[in-house]
């Protein structure tokens, strides 16, 4: 277990460095590893944008007021390889979302998970509809 | 965490990185990967003919991907240039594993989408596959060679501005290159493997072969006419290309860096001698040699293939919509504000 | 059968052409080498004529005699010395740097006005209209508060943006009234020394710009009736108004060599949102000698900067004065 | 005699009449551009429109600079337009908010904030374009912002998602490039002026060939959202014919970061 977060922190830290890796920047710099959150809601927009895509969630409060949450997600370019289009997720999916609350103290996350109705998660194993999971050469 | 910290991790990391690859078992990847046949040296006498364009060059066109889990330098404990081909699936299956491993929850890892859920781990992309133990071939060691006195200097003076400008998240000017959508590792030249959409796009024309990087849609439009390097007054990130056919072999030589995105320590100087050459449909055998007396005595040269791989490219602004830099930014100062108002509570 | 409705009149022109220099009198007027009648060369528009008839005079025409008389007080009025110690004496002497009128060419003639048209040589009356422009054009003078507050409450001239040589219609400059004309095919240009402001008018029928496009000049389009060149400029940008005129104002001019030395040069001005009529204005321009030396205005205009530094240090002046008076 | 005279005159005149109404109502264009080895009309090269329609592509007058300390170098030329018929068919609402834009310029140009030009105004930019050619991708290099377009020549699909750039598929009609572009974000600007466009947009532009330096470049605009009908602009492309001519890095992303980021700069501890 600690190796596996030597690991990760290194990973990490090798992206700072050279700019590497699977993103772009420093998440634990934009989002707070002390307020993990859950949200469920329903998706009002999809940014298919880089560096990082942005999913527009509609979450109900307990005392029923809708507030918007803005999430960030990866790079939509090797889902679009994929096969992933913007109208692979359609306006209004029900989804969960585990993540983190960004720093700034904004209606902001990170997704740490993205998980549709039927507890798989999104863009993975072919659970995307639409997604082809693999290169088209 | 500051810059200090943040290298001492970063050298952590090389040594964390290397040990495990050598030690940890390793775990099945998430999804196979889907992979290119391995680039072996070509076996001399088994010609491969490259197609032609309709102007008669040699063709590269296409979709390609540098994406590799070979390391630019020998891991320490390797002494051999090549794996076995079942050493170097284990090598990439260890990888693999390490890329696509969760984290734990509530640990600042864990801070970060699920790569695997964008398709950015590397084993769920085409990988350039080589037995290869290092990208790094001379010096035979496969590793860079020593970094020369002038250029210790230069890194310790670059060491002393970018603490003289304080700390990383003090000011976007701070921040890494790559999270300011400057540049990434991608564009170079030398074409280095980006982590991820490590992807290119080849076009050619009379006169002109034309690479397109997926990050950041960097272009390198390079002339074939022989034409001159423009005055050193004109200095670019990307430097500026000029190319030529040496048989069916692409050789492209750059200068005239602007020396803000420094490749290993490297100088404005840098001359970078890159050479492409159609090894087989689905192969661009791709070298390059590094030359820069003022940071190394003497030059270095590595390979690292390009996969074929599918297309198509799809825009990557990223300046655009970079809203991250502006919320590590504003989560700075909130946390700066939250820590003043803690000492001045304090104090009262 | 457009090209023989063309080919008529072409025809006909050509017919009406002939006639009309088969009547013309006899001066052949100097062909450029592409066949424009030739009005190359430098001129003045230097006139002690004024543009309106003065209140006293009733005839169109002086006698020789009455214009050169005229021509003589109007000089001395300018070359008069100033009373020395009054704020009209400070200034350099005109006449030692040859900027009398009478120094240079002088473009003459025996009008009593240069406006010949409404018959009585003034302008014509106001619209109801042009009263409510010059009414909000005074209070927004004032807006802008005394002449020296600002560099943009001052005069245009003073500021170095335009100046009443280059028109359209090209006035009388008071000095460095000069032009210089060069033609090519398809083009007449008209470089005004004040200022070096050009027109370069083209020749090929092309119609006006899109009604967005305004300028100071305006814009201006030529042609050839016989020997006569006629202008027509409108889109102006109103910001510097001729004798009141709106940025709607159309200006026709119309040149025309008569002798060696002398083009013909009448003007009609219509704009109806500020005259009850069209009015014309007949004036004359005199070959001069050249060369025309750069007026550049604007990169050395020290004066307004001393103008204005003046003006904030009497502000303050005044303030201190108060401010002692008020203590005391 | 003078009979004479007017009869050839006459015959002049009518042979140079018969001329020009052939010359004008002619449709193919005379001009044939040499051929790229595929026997293709051959565009490649560096290209650049020597225009205002940055500034403002429909007419417009000379004006001051937004920007006081940039005085006479920040301020606007005028220009004749380049949109046919010279206005913009803006339904009421949205020439309401290009108003706003307008007014709005410093805050909201995204050409201030070093953001990808979208299409067509990428195409007359003060910047220079190459142009290269192959039988599957030609590809539209801009220098500025390093903005680039791949047009797909086969492989021909519908824009996965929205982008700057949009997505573009093109055909050879005769001497001209067709390029149908369609899939972009609503983000970008058509000028300085605050003239815009939605997600609807579609863009169809056509290159043809016109000297051996020139291109004509027209294009066909549709935004059902924003115009009430269909509308066209174009203008001439100019080869940049220095030998040496390429296209630079205009990477401007770090000449824009204090204005878009510097009020998140660290103030010195007080």
């Amino acid at each position: 277990m600690r190796a596996k977060l030597v690991v990760v922190v290194a990973c990490a830290g090798l992206l700072l460095m050279v700019g590497q890796a699977r993103a772009h920047h420093a998440f634990a710099a934009e989002f707070d590893v002390n307020k993990p959150l859950t949200l469920k809601g329903s998706l009002i927009k999809w940014e298919m944008v880089n560096p990082h895509s942005w999913f527009h969630v509609a979450v109900k409060e307990p005392d029923g007021k809708v507030t918007e949450w803005l999430i960030e997600g990866g790079s939509p370019n090797q889902l679009i390889r994929m096969g992933v289009t913007k109208n692979t997720v359609p306006i209004g999916t029900e989804l969960t979302i585990e993540g983190y609350r960004a720093k700034d103290g904004g209606l902001k996350a990170v997704g740490r998970n993205f998980v549709l109705p039927d507890g798989s998660r999104l863009f993975l194993g072919g659970s995307a509809p639409g997604g082809t999971g693999g290169d088209k050469k | 965490m500051n810059r200090r910290s943040l290298v001492s991790v970063g050298i952590l990391v090389l040594v964390a990185a290397v040990v495990l690859s050598a030690t940890i078992a390793a775990q099945a990847p998430a999804s196979a990967a889907k992979a290119a046949p391995a680039a072996k040296a070509a076996p001399a006498g088994k010609a491969y003919t490259p197609p032609k364009t309709p102007d008669g060059q040699p063709d590269l066109q296409g979709f390609w991907t540098n994406s590799t889990y070979v390391p630019l330098e020998r891991p320490q404990g390797v002494t051999k240039e090549f794996y076995t081909p079942d050493e170097a699936e284990e090598a990439i299956k260890k990888a693999a594993a390490r890329e696509a491993e969760q984290t734990e929850p509530g640990t600042t890892a864990d801070v970060h989408y699920d790569f695997s859920q964008f398709g950015l781990d590397r084993s769920q992309s085409t990988i350039a596959k080589s037995l290869r133990t290092s990208l790094v071939v001379d010096p035979p060691d496969g590793k860079i060679p020593p970094v020369n006195a002038q250029g210790q200097k230069r890194a310790a003076d670059r060491a002393a501005a970018r603490k003289a400008a304080g700390g990383q998240y003090d000011s976007v000017q701070n921040m890494p290159i790559g999270s300011r959508c400057i540049i990434m590792g991608g564009a170079g030249p030398p074409m280095m493997n980006a982590g991820y959409n490590a992807n290119y796009q080849i076009v050619q024309s009379p006169g002109y072969v034309m690479i397109l990087t997926e990050m950041i849609h960097d272009v390198r439009v390079i002339p074939l006419d022989n034409r001159t390097q423009p005055p050193q007054g004109v200095r670019q990130w990307t430097g500026v290309s000029r190319g030529r056919w040496e048989g069916n072999t692409l050789v492209v030589e750059t200068t005239n860096f602007n020396g803000k995105n420094a490749f290993r320590g490297a100088s404005e100087n840098m001359k970078v001698t890159e050479r492409f050459t159609r090894v087989a449909d689905d192969m661009i055998d791709y070298k390059f040699t590094v030359e820069d007396p003022a940071t190394w005595d003497r030059t270095w040269t590595a390979e690292a293939p390009l996969a074929k791989t599918g297309g198509p490219i799809f825009e990557f602004a990223c300046h655009e919509t970079n809203y991250g830099i502006a919320n590590i930014l504003a989560g700075a100062r909130a946390e700066e504000k939250q820590k003043a108002e803690q000492a001045k509570k304090g104090s009262n | 059968m457009t090209s023989m409705k063309v080919t008529a009149t072409f025809v006909i022109f050509v017919t009406f052409a002939i006639f009309v220099r088969a009547q013309a009198p006899a001066y052949k007027v100097p062909r450029t080498p592409d066949g424009q009648p030739d009005l190359q060369g430098f001129w003045s528009n230097a006139t002690y004529t004024p543009l309106e008839r003065p209140d006293n005079v009733t005839k169109e025409f002086y006698t020789p005699e009455e214009a050169a008389a005229a021509e003589k007080a109007a000089a001395a009025r300018e070359s008069a010395e100033t009373e020395p110690g009054t704020v009209a004496d400070v200034h350099y002497d005109f006449t030692q740097f040859g900027l009398d009128r009478s120094q240079a060419t002088l473009a003459r003639s025996l009008r009593t006005s240069l406006i010949v048209d409404p018959k009585n040589g003034k302008l014509p009356p106001i619209t109801a209209e042009g009263k409510k422009i010059l009414a909000a054009r005074a209070e927004e003078a004032k807006r802008l508060g005394g002449r020296w507050d600002s560099a943009q409450s001052n005069q245009l001239d003073d500021r170095c943006i335009i100046m009443a040589g280059p028109g359209p219609p090209m006035m009388d400059a008071a000095y460095n009234s000069n032009y210089h004309i060069v033609q090519a095919p398809g083009y007449v240009m008209i470089l005004t020394e004040m200022i070096h402001d050009v027109r370069v008018i083209p020749l090929d029928g092309r119609p006006q710009p899109p009604a967005a496009v305004r300028q100071w000049m305006g814009v201006s389009r030529g042609r050839w009736e016989g020997d006569t060149l006629v202008v027509e400029t409108t889109n102006f940008n109103g910001k510097n108004p001729f004798r009141g005129s709106t940025e709607n104002m159309k200006v026709i001019e119309r040149l025309r060599r008569v002798a060696d030395d002398t083009i013909e040069y009448n003007f009609t001005v219509e704009d109806k949102s500020m005259w009850v009529q069209a009015w014309s204005v007949e004036a004359v321009m005199r070959k001069t000698a050249g060369p025309l030396f750069e007026h550049a205005c604007h990169e050395g205009n020290y004066g307004l900067y001393n103008t204005l530094v003046g003006a904030r240090l009497e502000d303050q002046k005044a303030a201190e004065g108060a401010a002692k008076k008020d203590s005391k | 005699m003078r009979n004479r005279f007017l009869t050839r005159v006459t015959v002049v005149a009518i042979g140079l009449c018969v001329a020009a109404v052939t010359l004008v109502t002619a449709q193919t264009p005379a001009y044939r551009a040499p051929r790229a080895p595929d026997g293709k009309p051959n565009l490649g090269g560096i290209w650049q429109a020597i225009n205002t329609a940055n500034w403002d592509i429909e007419a417009h007058s000379a004006a001051p600079s937004p920007v006081l300390e940039l005085g006479a170098a920040g301020a606007v030329p005028g220009g004749l337009g380049v949109v046919e018929g010279g206005t913009l068919p803006y339904r009421p609402e949205a020439l309401a908010k290009r108003n706003e834009n307008r007014a709005n310029r410093l805050k909201l140009d995204p050409e201030i904030k070093c953001y990808l030009p979208g299409v067509p105004r990428a195409t007359y930019m003060p910047f220079p374009f190459q142009i290269i050619q192959s039988q599957k991708h030609i590809m539209l290099i801009h220098e500025y912002a390093g903005a680039v377009r791949t047009i797909y020549m086969t492989d021909q699909t519908e824009a996965p998602a929205d982008s700057w750039m949009g997505w573009s598929n093109g055909r050879w009609e005769g001497e001209s490039l067709v390029v149908d572009t369609k899939g972009f974000n609503d983000l970008s600007w058509f000028d300085r002026s605050g003239n815009f466009h939605s997600d609807a947009l579609h863009v169809v532009e056509r290159f043809t060939p016109r000297s051996a330096d020139t291109l004509n470049y027209e294009v066909t605009v549709e935004d059902p959202k924003v115009f009430t009908r269909p509308w066209k602009m174009s203008m001439p492309l100019y080869r940049r014919v220095e030998p040496n001519a390429q296209i630079l890095e205009f990477r401007c992303v770090e000449f824009v970061e204090d204005l878009l980021y510097g009020h998140l700069r660290k103030q010195p501890s007080q």
